[in-house]
C-alpha cells in the first residue's frame, strides 16, 4: 500500500516539476516550488515508515518549516521589486 | 481493533494519495495562475492531512506520532498561508484572473 | 540490473559536466555560481552514493536497527560539513559579485572585460 | 523499491540541472536551484544519510534561496549576454563526460557490500563507537570526536567566510546612490503589510527555535547536531527579519552580538581542545574531561557541538544582514 502512495507522490512531483519548467509566470514557478516542498515532506514521512526508520521524521518537520521561509523570501523579493519599479516610474514621469 | 486501525489507515493513505495526485494534475492542467493555485493548495492541505493522519494511525502512541502530528500542524498553518501570500502577491503585481476576462494575457517574465 | 547499479555514477558525470559547462560557457557571474553549486552537488552525490549497503540502514543505532547491516557513516561526515562550508563560500562569491556590480555596473563577463579595456 | 525511487529522482535531478543552465531568467534559475536541492536531499535520505539530508534541507531550500534572492535584488534579474564559445565548451564537457562514463564501469555498483569503501576503516568506526563514545549516532561520533580536528577546521572555514563577507559588504558603498530602506531586501518594513503571513510567521518562530534546540541536543541520538541547528536558528531569525523588517531584527540581535557569536564558536571549540591538553590528554581527546572516559566524551561532544552551532548561527545571520542592508545606509 505504501507503494501506491509513493508512486502517487512521485507522479505529482513530476507534474509540479513540469509546471516549474513551463512557467509561464514567476508565480507559477513559486507555486511549483511550494508544492514540491509539501510533496517532499510527505515522501519523507511515508518512506521513513517504508524503510522502518520512523525515528527520521525530524527531517519532514524541518522541510515543513524551511519551505515556508523560502516562500516568504520570494514574496519579499517581489515586494522589493514592485517598490523599485514604482520609484523608477515616478522618476521617469 | 488493530485490524480496524490498519484498514482505516490504508484507506486514508489511498484517498490521500489520490488527492495529492489530483492536485498535481490540476496544477499542470488548469488554464490560469489562480485556478492552478487553487487546485494545488486545497488538495495539498487535504492530501497531506490524510496521509499524515494515516501514518499517525500506523505509528500508534510513539514519539514518531508526536513528530507527525507536529508536522501536520505546521503544514496546516503554513501551506494555506503560503498560498494566500502568493496569490495576494500575484494580484498586487497586476496579474488578472484570466478566466474573468475574455482575453487571457498573462505578463511573461 | 547490474548496469542500473552504475546509474548514480552516470548522473554524477552528467551533473558535474552541466555545472562545469555553466561555469566555463555562461558569461553571467551569478549563473556561474549556480553552475558551481550544481558541480558541488554532483560531488556530494558521488560521495553519498558510495555510502549505502544493500538492505542496510542509516548509521544511527535504534531499537529498530538490531540485526540489520549498517551503512557507511564516513561519506555522511565528509559531506555534512562540506554543505555548510559550501553555503559559506557561496555567500562569499555572491558578496564579491555584488561588489563587482557596484564597481562596474555589470555582472556579465564580457561587459566587465570591455569596461576594463577602456 | 528504494533503488527505483533513487533512479527516478536522479533522472529528475538531471532534468532540473539542464533547465537551470538553459534559462536566462535568473529568478527562475534560483527557484529551480531550490527544487534541485529538495530533490537531492530526498536522494540523500533514501541513501541512508539522514544527517546530510537534514543539512541540505535547511541550507539548500532555505538559506541559499534567501541569499540568492538577496543578491539578485542587488544585481540584475536577467542574463543579458549570449553564451560565448559554446561549441568549444561543449566539446570539452562531452570529452570529460565520456571519460567519466568509461571509468564508471570499474566502480562498484550502488549498495555493493563488498565495495572497498566498506571494507577498511568504516567497520572499525561502526564497531568501536558504542564502546568508546557510546552515542547512537555514529555520524556525530565521527564528526565531533574521532575526526574532531577536521570539524575544527571546517568551523574556522565558516568563520573565515563570514569575516570575508563582512569585509566585502560591511562598509557602506562609496559613490553609490543611497536606496531608501523600504526598497532593500527585507529592509525597513519587510512584509508588515501582509497580515496573514505575519501573524502565522510570528506564531511559528518560537516553535522553530524550540525545534532547533531539539536538533542541537538530540544530535547524539538522531539526525542533527550543531551545523543543522545553527542553520535552523539562522532561518528563524531570517523569518523574523522578513516579517518585521531587517532593521527590527537587528534590534533584537545586534551586529556586534552576531560578531561575538561568530567568534565565540571557534574559541569554545579550540579551548575545549586546550582544556584536554591541560588535563593531560591529547588535543581534542575528550576522555580526560571527566573521571569516566565515556562521560568525558559525551561532555566534549556537547560543548563542541554547541560551539559549532553558535558559529554557524552568527555567521549566517551576519551574512544575511550584510546582503539585506547593502546600499541603504
Amino acid at each position: 500500500m505504501y507503494y501506491a502512495v509513493i508512486i502517487a507522490i512521485l507522479a505529482t512531483m513530476v507534474l509540479a516539476l513540469a509546471r516549474a519548467l513551463l512557467g509561464p509566470t514567476v508565480y507559477d514557478r513559486v507555486l511549483a516550488v511550494n508544492m514540491l516542498g509539501t510533496k517532499t515532506v510527505l515522501l519523507i514521512a511515508v518512506v521513513a515508515f517504508f524503510m522502518e526508520r520512523p525515528d527520521f521524521l525530524d527531517l519532514a518537520l524541518t522541510y515543513a518549516l524551511i519551505n515556508f521561509i523560502g516562500v516568504l523570501a520570494v514574496l519579499e523579493f517581489f515586494r522589493v521589486r514592485a517598490q523599485r519599479r514604482q520609484a523608477e516610474q515616478k522618476k521617469g514621469s | 481493533m488493530a485490524m480496524i486501525v490498519d484498514v482505516l489507515s490504508w484507506v486514508l493513505l489511498t484517498v490521500g494519495g489520490f488527492f495529492v495526485l489530483v492536485g498535481g494534475i490540476g496544477a499542470l492542467r488548469m488554464p490560469d495562475l489562480y485556478t492552478r493555485m487553487h487546485a494545488a493548495s486545497v488538495t495539498d492541505s487535504l492530501g497531506a492531512m490524510l496521509i499524515l493522519v494515516a501514518l499517525i494511525l500506523q505509528a500508534g502512541f510513539t514519539l514518531a506520532a508526536v513528530k507527525l502530528a507536529a508536522t501536520l500542524i505546521f503544514l496546516l498553518f503554513t501551506s494555506p498561508t503560503a498560498a494566500n501570500a502568493l496569490a495576494s502577491a500575484a494580484l498586487l503585481a497586476g496579474i488578472n484572473p484570466g478566466l474573468a476576462t475574455p482575453s487571457r494575457q498573462e505578463p511573461r517574465s | 540490473m547490474e548496469l542500473l547499479g552504475l546509474y548514480n555514477y552516470w548522473v554524477f558525470a552528467i551533473l558535474l559536466m552541466i555545472g562545469f559547462y555553466a561555469v566555463i560557457a555562461k558569461p553571467n557571474l551569478i549563473k556561474k555560481l549556480i553552475g558551481l553549486s550544481i558541480f558541488q552537488s554532483a560531488v556530494f552525490l558521488l560521495y553519498i552514493t558510495i555510502g549505502p549497503i544493500e538492505n542496510g540502514t542509516a548509521p544511527i543505532f535504534h531499537e529498530s536497527v538490531a540485526g540489520r547491516a549498517i551503512s557507511n557513516p564516513l561519506p555522511s561526515v565528509l559531506i555534512l560539513t562540506a554543505i555548510v562550508v559550501g553555503i559559506s563560500t557561496l555567500a562569499l562569491g555572491l558578496a564579491i559579485i555584488v561588489r563587482i556590480k557596484e564597481a562596474d555596473g555589470a555582472v556579465e563577463e564580457n561587459e566587465i572585460r570591455e569596461l576594463d579595456r577602456q | 523499491m528504494t533503488l527505483f525511487i533513487v533512479i527516478f529522482l536522479l533522472t529528475m535531478l538531471v532534468i532540473i540541472a539542464l533547465a537551470i543552465v538553459q534559462t536566462t531568467n535568473l529568478f527562475a534559475a534560483a527557484m529551480l536551484a531550490g527544487i534541485f536541492s529538495l530533490t537531492s536531499a530526498m536522494i540523500f535520505f533514501l541513501l541512508d544519510a539522514p544527517d546530510v539530508a537534514l543539512t541540505e534541507a535547511a541550507v539548500g531550500a532555505g538559506i541559499s534561496t534567501v541569499l540568492f534572492l538577496g543578491a539578485l535584488a542587488l544585481t540584475a534579474e536577467h542574463e543579458r549576454a549570449a553564451t560565448a564559445g559554446r561549441l568549444a565548451a561543449l566539446a570539452v564537457v562531452v570529452t570529460i563526460a565520456a571519460g567519466l562514463f568509461y571509468t564508471s564501469f570499474d566502480m562498484p555498483r550502488l549498495g555493493d557490500p563488498a565495495a572497498p569503501a566498506h571494507l577498511h576503516v568504516a567497520p572499525w568506526y561502526i564497531e568501536k563507537t558504542p564502546e568508546y563514545i557510546h552515542v547512537p549516532n555514529v555520524v556525530t561520533a565521527v564528526l565531533a570526536s574521532f575526526r574532531g580536528y577536521d570539524t575544527l577546521g571546517e568551523t574556522f572555514v565558516v568563520f573565515t567566510a563570514g569575516i570575508g563577507v563582512l569585509f566585502l559588504l560591511g562598509q557602506a558603498p562609496v559613490g553609490q546612490p543611497k536606496i531608501s530602506p523600504a526598497m532593500t531586501f527585507a529592509g525597513k518594513a519587510g512584509l508588515r503589510h501582509y497580515q496573514i503571513p505575519r501573524v502565522v510567521g510570528r506564531l511559528l518562530i518560537p516553535f522553530i527555535l524550540l525545534f532547533a534546540l531539539y536538533v542541537q541536543f538530540h544530535g547524539d541520538y538522531g539526525p542533527g547536531g550543531g551545523f543543522q541547528a545553527g542553520v535552523i536558528v539562522a532561518a528563524s531569525i531570517v523569518l523574523y527579519a522578513l516579517l518585521e523588517g531587517e532593521q527590527q531584527a537587528r534590534r533584537i540581535l545586534s551586529s556586534g552580538m552576531l560578531k561575538v557569536l561568530a567568534a565565540a564558536g571557534p574559541l569554545v571549540y579550540g579551548f575545549t581542545g586546550v582544556a584536554c591538553l591541560l588535563l593531560g590528554g591529547n588535543f581534542l581527546d575528550y576522555s580526560v574531561l571527566s573521571s569516566d572516559p565515556v562521560h568525558g566524551q559525551h561532555l566534549g561532544i556537547l560543548v563542541i557541538e554547541a560551539g559549532v552551532g553558535i558559529t554557524v548561527t552568527g555567521v549566517l545571520i551576519s551574512i544575511f544582514h550584510s546582503f539585506a542592508a547593502r546600499g541603504s545606509k
